[in-house]
């Protein structure tokens, strides 16, 4: 396909690759955040390591044999060590992830994410969802996590109906005071723009768009009021380049869209 | 949260209580799966469509056992078959569905959403430090996960403060099941255990449970085991009964051995999608019900199906 | 060497390999304790299963290269299982060890050992000992320790100067009391008969003497008052079958004497 | 006990502020030990005469080091190196000498009870706790060893209240050392390390420290890593130098690989018999500070004597 016109998925994965420091390690969940850090990692960061919560840690992605869980062969292709599930997420609670890299269900104001239950009552849910994996424990537990996501309104709401994974919780000290010692979510990577947090109240804000996606757009295709940080940029189009490295992990196209 | 899940004393005098023999433990599948009872909590090790016990699955469910509690990291078709077979009253776990492709289990949300099977949700480090801390021999672990979210509620976990610097963090509960299930590469005739690849939990699961039933790939000499003693993972004494199942847990997958195998679970979720769980009955007379052996059930998938994910395995790790 | 004379290793090694049951699991400690185990696993308790604290499980005995530590290839001779050292120990935390089977330095009334420093001063000891290693752990965490020991006054003190090893501490429920929920010094085989527990104060007493050994001359020989149990019976002498086994793992008599 | 010691949260930082390279770790003994530094706690990987990094405490002696902790589980000459060379001031272990039939270290009796040298005593495994709680990254773990023994004293191990039961445990400090000095069996030169053999606590120590440094009998290819990826025990991001040292904990053992030198213990204890610690301070002038390279030092011991240890090392490994 012509590089003219980018899916929602390529754009997540190129704009979420390039939040990726070289010399550090990702914790990645399967999908767009595994292609997004393996893409990161032959641009301009090769001294970056991959750990997925199958308890792998720096494998290689094959071309037309991606990942479809964390617990597989096609996860664990030429993997430098398999410690376990347990000792993986223990390696993140020691310190040593340095960013956690994850897809989004429903998502608040403060980056909580719910992906347990829709409705009041966790036992009798009106919705059951596939619950945490290893989210809760990335989110709790990563230096710096980045929230990659489709931009819909049904996703950003006002408040989730379920904390499954804590963001800033209620904001201003509340995640610290709730014994969440370390780590954060610093970014949520859309395919509108780039939100972050204010630095006190934790409440997400708009700190770049996509090119030729105004603000209104955002807060139109978001359930809660957005703040716009000091000064939103408007983020570099996927080059080229980018697009050919990332396509080449997925020639089938089946997270790429 | 039961409190007999994390009595560590009762625990250990079960353990105490219990001959450790280093002598044989090969027996056929039935009579391994006997040693599950009405009720129990029952561990599975491998994780989501990886090294499922499947032949241990199998014979559960056809001698139709009742009221168990499934315990795993991360649930698939095994625990969709519990549930529509009436063998699962609870399942225990971080996340239950067949992977991306497949969406949103339907048996999951039929069964929770109607308030026919309690989902105890925990994180997937928290399940993996309740088996720690029962294969450690304490009752609780410290940890700085799942606190703040909404999951403390639901399993219970509560909070301990470090002596030392004052600071308070998670105490996750041991959890010590009546059962351990767990499909491994190979294992001599004590049941001395090896596994290539991912561990998953299973080392863990094997120490935390009273009885531990496994099934292996490969039935080696105790020679080739001591050969290469530092694979060995989980040593004979720990081990109740041992069944020799090659392909033990196809359709899912046994590393180095044979890959899932997607396109069954692609048929499998086209009939769910048409029937719901009437999809599931039909499946489990199929393919656990009737074929009175492990071998037959296999020969319903066919030779050919069977060495092509053996090539796939190889393709990904002969690397 | 004829079997008619039998030295104090050889008749420790005997009347301790006795003590063990088939079917369970023993963590022995290298020299006589590890050749009382190879015996029993030989003459009586074939399914018995050797574990020694530097993270072994199962390994035979090769004659001619007795292990002397507990880290070494001589002693993970074809072992079955090499878990590592902390984690063999939690094995014995959790429940998995029947038998702790060590030797004794400095022993009290109670069964406390002390292998750390002779004086009052810990810190600036009189005699600095080598130390715990894995004692206090076997002792604290095995089902139940039987202790071999040369039977002498200077090793048998009304009151250790330092409780390395905990046995029955004071007595009585103090074991329990101290958190030690578990286990406990059953035996005490020495060269001239066998020590037990009383199962109320928890001080030791008599309940078997060696052939030829008269219950007057052990106490002569014990550093504190010794009762008798109920009925005191006189072991069997060794045979001639179990110490040509016994003689067969120590050729070169490194640990026979 | 030193507050820092367990200061789980500084710790934590100190990882987080550092960079975690995928790539390059090879270097120079010399260099690698530069990371060592006076008033350093320095865990020492193996166990005894085991898989001790004889190459790099070499070369910390070498540099002068002063004031240092040294902590191992066991301890044997190494310790005895240090103590006698003025570069450790406390060391921390369960049990020093050098084995049975060399009997109690003279050297350990001098220093000790001389006061020169602190000896803090914990359990085996409490030690080995110390180090797999700072490996988890928290601050303690509970513990049922070591309780009602005058080494709680010594330590200062405190206890804690399981928050399920009520029931009082012991809690054992997380232990994390300035630096971990280890030496393996292979690493690729990014420092994914494997281990043959038993394991001893090196993963726990690795994952403890905020400075790791390795000695490998082997560099292989990446390739060779990755084709046996469940034979790593040792991330390369959490290693910061390697060095190839073959023969590198000679005359301690390496398993499979060569025997330690019986004979080289029988000669080193008959001079301290003779001589007492002057009989070290020759030792380490002829095989520490006089030899240039570690090749040097090897020369000492000669081809052939090396070969015989390897001859004794296949004996025992290739049943």
């Amino acid at each position: 396909m012509p590089s003219t016109t980018v899916t929602s998925a390529e754009l997540l994965a190129v704009m979420g690759a390039r939040q990726l420091r070289d010399d550090t390690t990702v914790f990645a969940g399967v999908g767009v955040p595994l292609l997004a850090a393996a893409l990161a990692q032959q641009r301009h960061a090769p001294q970056l390591t991959l750990v997925i919560e199958g308890g792998i840690i720096g494998p290689r992605i094959k071309p037309g044999r991606l990942p479809i869980s964390t617990n597989e062969m096609r996860t664990a292709y030429r993997a430098s060590m398999l410690p376990g599930i347990t000792d993986a997420f223990l390696l993140a609670q020691r310190g040593f992830l340095d960013y956690g890299f994850m897809g989004g269900a429903q998502i608040d104001a403060f980056g909580n994410i719910n992906t347990s239950t829709l409705g009041a009552d966790y036992w009798r849910p009106r919705v059951r969802l596939p619950g945490t994996g290893g989210a809760n424990d990335i989110i709790s537990l990563c230096r710096e996590v980045i929230i990659l996501t489709a931009h819909e309104k049904r996703r950003f709401v006002p408040k989730v109906d379920f904390i499954t994974s804590p963001g800033w919780l209620d904001g201003d000290g509340s995640r610290r005071r709730a014994g969440l010692l370390f780590g954060g979510v610093s970014r949520v990577v859309t395919t509108l723009g780039i939100l972050g947090f204010d630095g006190e109240s934790r409440r997400m804000r708009i700190e770049a768009t996509h090119p030729g996606v105004s603000v209104e757009q955002i807060r139109e295709n978001t359930g809660f009021p957005l703040e716009e940080a000091a000064t939103v940029t408007v983020t570099e189009p996927p080059t080229d380049d980018e697009l050919a490295m990332l396509r080449a992990f997925d020639p089938d196209r089946r997270f790429l869209g | 949260m039961n409190a007999a899940e994390y009595d560590f004393i009762a625990a250990r005098r079960r353990l105490e209580a219990k001959g450790k023999s280093a002598g044989e433990k090969l027996t056929s599948v039935d009579d391994a799966a006997r040693r599950v009872h009405d009720g129990d909590v029952v561990a599975v090790g491998g994780c989501l469509f990886s090294r499922t016990p499947m032949a241990l699955v199998r014979e559960i469910l056809r001698q139709r056992r009742r009221r168990l509690t499934l315990v795993r990291n991360l649930m698939c078709t095994e625990g969709e078959f519990m549930m529509v077979a009436g063998a699962a009253e609870r399942v225990m776990t971080a996340w239950m569905s067949i992977g991306l492709p497949w969406g949103v289990s339907k048996i999951m949300r039929e069964f929770v959403e109607g308030g026919k099977v309690a989902m105890e949700e925990w994180s997937h480090l928290a399940l993996g430090l309740r088996f720690r801390a029962a294969a450690m021999g304490v009752p609780f672990l410290p940890t700085l996960t799942m606190l703040g979210s909404d999951l403390v509620g639901v399993g219970g976990m509560k909070t301990v403060q470090d002596p030392y610097t004052g600071q308070t963090l998670g105490a996750v509960p041991a959890l010590f099941p009546q059962v351990a299930i767990l499909h491994v590469h190979r294992a001599d005739r004590f049941g001395n255990c090896q596994i290539d690849g991912y561990p998953h939990m299973d080392a863990d699961i094997a120490r935390a449970a009273t009885t531990v039933l496994v099934t292996a790939e490969e039935i080696v000499p105790e020679s080739v085991i001591r050969r290469h003693s530092d694979r060995t993972v989980i040593p004979g004494f720990v081990v109740d009964a041992l069944v020799h199942a090659p392909f033990g847990s196809f359709p899912h997958e046994c590393y180095g051995l044979y890959e899932a195998d997607y396109d069954h679970f692609d048929e499998y979720v086209r009939a769910i999608d048409a029937n719901g769980s009437r999809a599931v009955e039909q499946y489990l007379a199929r393919y656990v019900y009737e074929p009175p052996s492990f071998a037959d059930y296999l020969d319903l998938f066919g030779g050919e199906r069977l060495a092509r994910q053996q090539a796939r395995a190889r393709e990904l790790t002969e690397a």
